[in-house]
């Protein structure tokens, strides 16, 4: 059985597999080398990076749901400063991509932290969040209609060179649509889903349990929701498309792939099993192989509806 | 360094009351695990997605008869996980993920007298930290403060192994009945070198951080918090806390700067 | 402990108890008779009727996932006519409330059936299904803009003076935007959810596992979206609400009317559990007798979030 | 009238191959259960949602040495649901909904004899359906198809009881190489008063069904389909079916109309 090339383009950037890790669920990467080389994996996407330290929402923060999680994190982060001087430089000696998450509450918070990031050595791609459902300001207002979309991601462009991805809020009545302000504004990638905006009630205090009121739902429970809009988007626009939701072996990422993603992020998968995201790039290694596939290109996109000749 | 491992159920105890003692055989872990560190403990196959959160109970000699790769863990049956993993037989498959965070400090210094303070299933990690401070020369008593006679698991263990043991109830079916803040304040106006080490529910440990600064006695106590991942990731396990004297409050999380505190640090 | 009572009321309607089952899970209700009595339960909610019986759409139309399963029956239904003339009879012989869920594809199908079940005898109320995801034309189309929402609400309410329920969408951006249109239009109450869109990839054939290529997701998974949903639109509407989605036990229910919802609809559940519904109703009892509550209504909206000062 | 049983496994046999016989103690379903018919079988605390649909393998009398109130059930671990099952040992909880759906026709008629067609672990419904029919004075022959000689799960009880059993392996490693088609049209071939009973994967049933057209044989099929609810409800389970000579055809469901239909109602 040959080893299946598992290398992936996404416009100007190579990965070494398909797999990166999700924003927000493998801090800055260094908390993982107990468990896993990040040599391993496609590429990291740190924790969402603002101008200026974030303490975050306070407790509680987290709730189990039926095979699922809510978070209301509020995006707690030592900051782009601290994370360029502090956490870069350890990360630098990996060789794994870089991607870098970024989140502010203005559009020039945003645009201060793409040129920032510009400027420093070592970051493969911009992850814009503009799909945070636990901040008040920023995050998912950007992020839920396609016009406030394309300025954020306008002037991001014109802040940075590095690949610009534009991760997309699933809580919108048509993806396709802030996909397109995305692709339209010179993004070079979309990635999708952030989370579902979600509740749930501590039936004795008669509160929300996250002292948020909402939070994200993650996790498997979400799956088929965002396999649904990664197939949705990958036909809508030409630019890659990077897949996540749930995945927690290398079927789950097949499912993903098949449905037009380029590349997938392993996130709440991570919590329950920190070694994941390697184990799941070698399950989709042998998953090609057992089918006899060369290159795991061969099968982005090549999912089948029977519906295609009616359309 | 955190491990990853699959482990089976090497016995598992029922103590009554919902109580249950579960012992696995896992040489890593009993190499380095300190008391006061937990382990993230996941059942595959069950309806559960998240590991949850247990304390180290036991490691090689706090129990008579376990081997020198056994860890115990106490826990009580209160939600899904822990039904399910009540229902689960020896041999059957765990993932258990340790060690993790911050245990108690056992230099306590010489002539230092540790008082145990346990709220109910809270003295789960007190067997192996007295077991601990005890091959220290260090004199441990255990105020173990419970609702009723049967939320006291492992008593007898205690009552055999700590020179003291004071017990209370809420309703008075063991021990004297209040809680166990009461033998606490008694205990602590007699004076002496003391120290606080404390586990229990969170209303239960502000109530005894209060006590222990009003005594300016210094005071650890082992926190418990939601967590998703247990090594430091997640966020999602932060409490509030005050850096400096400033007094300016951050959110550290239970699982890496924890879960075991110095009570001052904490801005409940 | 007093037996609470559990009765409530949604505008002029009465029932026995908070508990309705779903449409399209509780079949014509005489399907249950082995398992439970109709009696025991605050109504249900009949599948989906179109003017014409339809055939609905080819198997496979069911797929199980993490905590849930997508279904796209595609309103396989006897039709208006033959429900009236051979299920409605036999149902009248129960003391329970009958609602009548209505599909159509055109605007002028919906008031067709609206105006049939006005002529009935025996209909509690009518519940507009303007948000199956799993038909071509109608259904979602309707209910993802507050405008045809709310065309299609106007219409059907001046074919029928029977309380008028519109059974909202999740699937966009802000639905509190088309829960106040079918009230400005003169709805009697909103129910929510219906279903979310997603899908499941079979990755042996590259095919989606479901015929219709994408399915509505129900079940526990989508529980915490549900009380969210349900927790915003109740504080937008002053109509009463009726809320579902992942119900499966007495305390989940009382998630939903914490959070603002008047009533509930138990859906999936009731195929794990056939007698789900019963039970959850009993369940609810328990629980208000445990805290020594009197009535149901005591608690129906009674979260609080301790952001209502900042609001 | 189907019930809802909560009841513990009896036993549970490991047959190899990942074939499993469980067996419970349900005297309704013992009492009411016709061969062919099925249960929706639910795993507390599994993460699976939905109950799994399984064919009565034995009721009372079918199995040497069991009760008066014991049904079995004959299973292939190939998912999720399956795998937990097979980790359940005797004592644990299941729920069982049943007796669900149409069986196989009984009233075959004086001097027919039987052809039970079975693809691997769709033999599942036979042994029940062997002993009924034995009961009533009609033959059986057993054409017994499968992958390889470890998928051919009960042969000895087959053997034992059914006047003639005819086995094909795809790889030749028990009876004859080849499929248990080939068997079958040759035995067609041979005419007489027949009649196919068939149970196996969709496609062979399809091809089972086309042979017993071409002789015209009549031919009863136990189809498979997902299923959520089993009694009727969700609509999820339909096959396309011509109802009348027009040939118009409507989706009727496997857990009511079937799972055992006349082959030539389908419209595959
Ligand atoms: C560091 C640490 C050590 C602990 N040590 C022990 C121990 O030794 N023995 C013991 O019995 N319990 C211990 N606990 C509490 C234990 O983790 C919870 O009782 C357990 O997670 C409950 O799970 P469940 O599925 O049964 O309950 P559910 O209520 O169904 O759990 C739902 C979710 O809430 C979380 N949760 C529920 N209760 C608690 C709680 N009290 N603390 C933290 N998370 C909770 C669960 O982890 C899970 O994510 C410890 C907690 C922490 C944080
Ligand atoms: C009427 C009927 C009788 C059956 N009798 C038997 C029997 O006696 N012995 C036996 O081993 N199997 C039988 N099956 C098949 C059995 O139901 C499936 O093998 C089982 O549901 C697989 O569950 P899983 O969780 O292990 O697999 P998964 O693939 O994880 O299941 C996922 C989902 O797909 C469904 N599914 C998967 N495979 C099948 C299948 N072949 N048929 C129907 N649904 C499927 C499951 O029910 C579940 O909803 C029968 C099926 C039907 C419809
Ligand atoms: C605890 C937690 C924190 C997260 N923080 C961020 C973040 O900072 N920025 C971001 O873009 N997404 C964040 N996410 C969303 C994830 O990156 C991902 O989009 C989502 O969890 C879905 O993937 P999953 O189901 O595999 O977890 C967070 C998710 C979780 C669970
Ligand atoms: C198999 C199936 C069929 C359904 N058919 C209908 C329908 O005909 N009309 C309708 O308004 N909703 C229909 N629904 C949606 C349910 O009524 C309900 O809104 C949804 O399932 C969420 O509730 P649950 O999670 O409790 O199932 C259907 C759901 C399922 C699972
Ligand atoms: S539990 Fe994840 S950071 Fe503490
Ligand atoms: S399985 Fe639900 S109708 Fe057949």
């Amino acid at each position: 059985m040959v080893t299946p090339d598992l290398s992936v383009r996404l416009g100007s950037l190579r990965l070494r597999n398909p797999v990166l890790t999700a924003s927000g669920t493998f801090g800055y990467g260094l908390e993982f080398l107990p468990f896993l080389s990040l040599e391993e994996i496609g590429g990291i996407v740190v924790k969402g990076l603002s101008p200026k330290p974030r303490k975050g929402n306070p407790p509680e923060r987290i709730v189990e749901t039926p095979s699922g999680m809510l978070n209301a994190i509020g995006l707690q982060n030592v900051g782009v400063d601290a994370f360029l001087a502090e956490k870069l430089p350890e990360l630098r000696r990996h060789d794994t991509a870089v991607v870098a998450n970024v989140f502010g509450e203005t559009i020039p918070e945003y645009v201060e932290v793409c040129a920032k990031l510009d400027a420093a050595e070592g970051i493969a791609a911009i992850e814009l969040n503009v799909s945070c459902p636990n901040v008040e300001a920023g995050g998912m207002a950007f992020g839920a209609d396609a016009a406030s979309l394309a300025r954020v991601t306008r002037a991001c462009r014109d802040a940075t060179r590095l690949p610009l991805w534009v991760k997309l809020s699933p809580n919108v009545t048509d993806i396709r649509e802030t996909a397109r302000a995305a692709e339209a504004e010179g993004a070079d990638a979309v990635s999708l889903v952030n989370t579902y905006v979600g509740m749930v009630v501590d039936v004795e205090r008669r509160r929300p349990v996250l002292a948020n009121g909402c939070g994200g739902l993650s996790g498997p429970a979400i799956r088929p929701l965002a396999v649904w809009a990664t197939w949705q988007v990958s036909r809508a626009v030409a630019i890659p498309v990077v897949g996540m939701g749930g995945i927690a072996s290398g079927r789950d990422a097949v499912e993903f792939l098949l449905a037009g993603a380029s590349a997938v992020q392993v996130g709440t998968a991570s919590f329950v099993h920190p070694d994941a995201s390697v184990r799941i790039a070698r399950e989709i290694g042998s998953w090609l192989a057992g089918h006899g596939l060369a290159s795991v290109r061969e099968i982005v996109g090549t999912l089948r509806t029977g519906k295609e000749e009616r359309r | 360094m955190p491990r990853d491992l699959s482990v089976e159920i090497a016995s598992h105890r029922d103590l009554g009351g919902g109580n249950h003692l579960l012992e696995v055989e896992a040489a890593p872990l009993a190499r380095e695990t300190a008391p006061g560190q937990f382990f993230m403990i996941g059942f595959p196959g069950a309806d559960t997605l998240l590991r949850r959160p247990f304390s180290v109970c036991g490691l090689p000699g706090t129990f008579d008869g376990s081997s020198r790769s056994a860890v115990h863990v106490l826990y009580k049956v209160v939600g899904r996980g822990t039904e399910h993993l009540a229902s689960r037989k020896p041999g059957s498959p765990l993932s258990i993920l340790g060690p993790l965070g911050r245990g108690f400090d056992l230099e306590l210094g010489a002539g230092t007298e540790a008082l145990l303070v346990a709220g109910g299933i809270g003295s789960a990690p007190f067997p192996a930290l007295a077991a601990a401070l005890g091959a220290r020369g260090i004199r441990c008593t255990l105020l173990y403060g419970a609702r009723s006679a049967s939320d006291l698991p492992l008593l007898d263990w205690f009552r055999a192994r700590a020179p003291e043991v004071i017990v209370t109830t809420e309703d008075g079916s063991a021990g004297t009945r209040g809680l166990v803040t009461d033998p606490l304040r008694e205990r602590l106006a007699r004076g002496g070198n003391v120290r606080i080490l404390a586990c229990g529910p969170n209303p239960m440990l502000r109530e005894v951080a209060a006590i222990a600064r009003e005594a300016s006695v210094p005071c650890e106590v082992s926190l418990e918090a939601r967590m998703a991942c247990g090594f430091g990731v997640c966020l999602g396990c932060v409490v509030p806390t005050r850096r400096g004297e400033g007094g300016e409050t951050a959110y550290e999380r239970v699982c890496v700067e924890g879960p075991v505190m110095p009570a001052e640090k904490l801005a409940w």
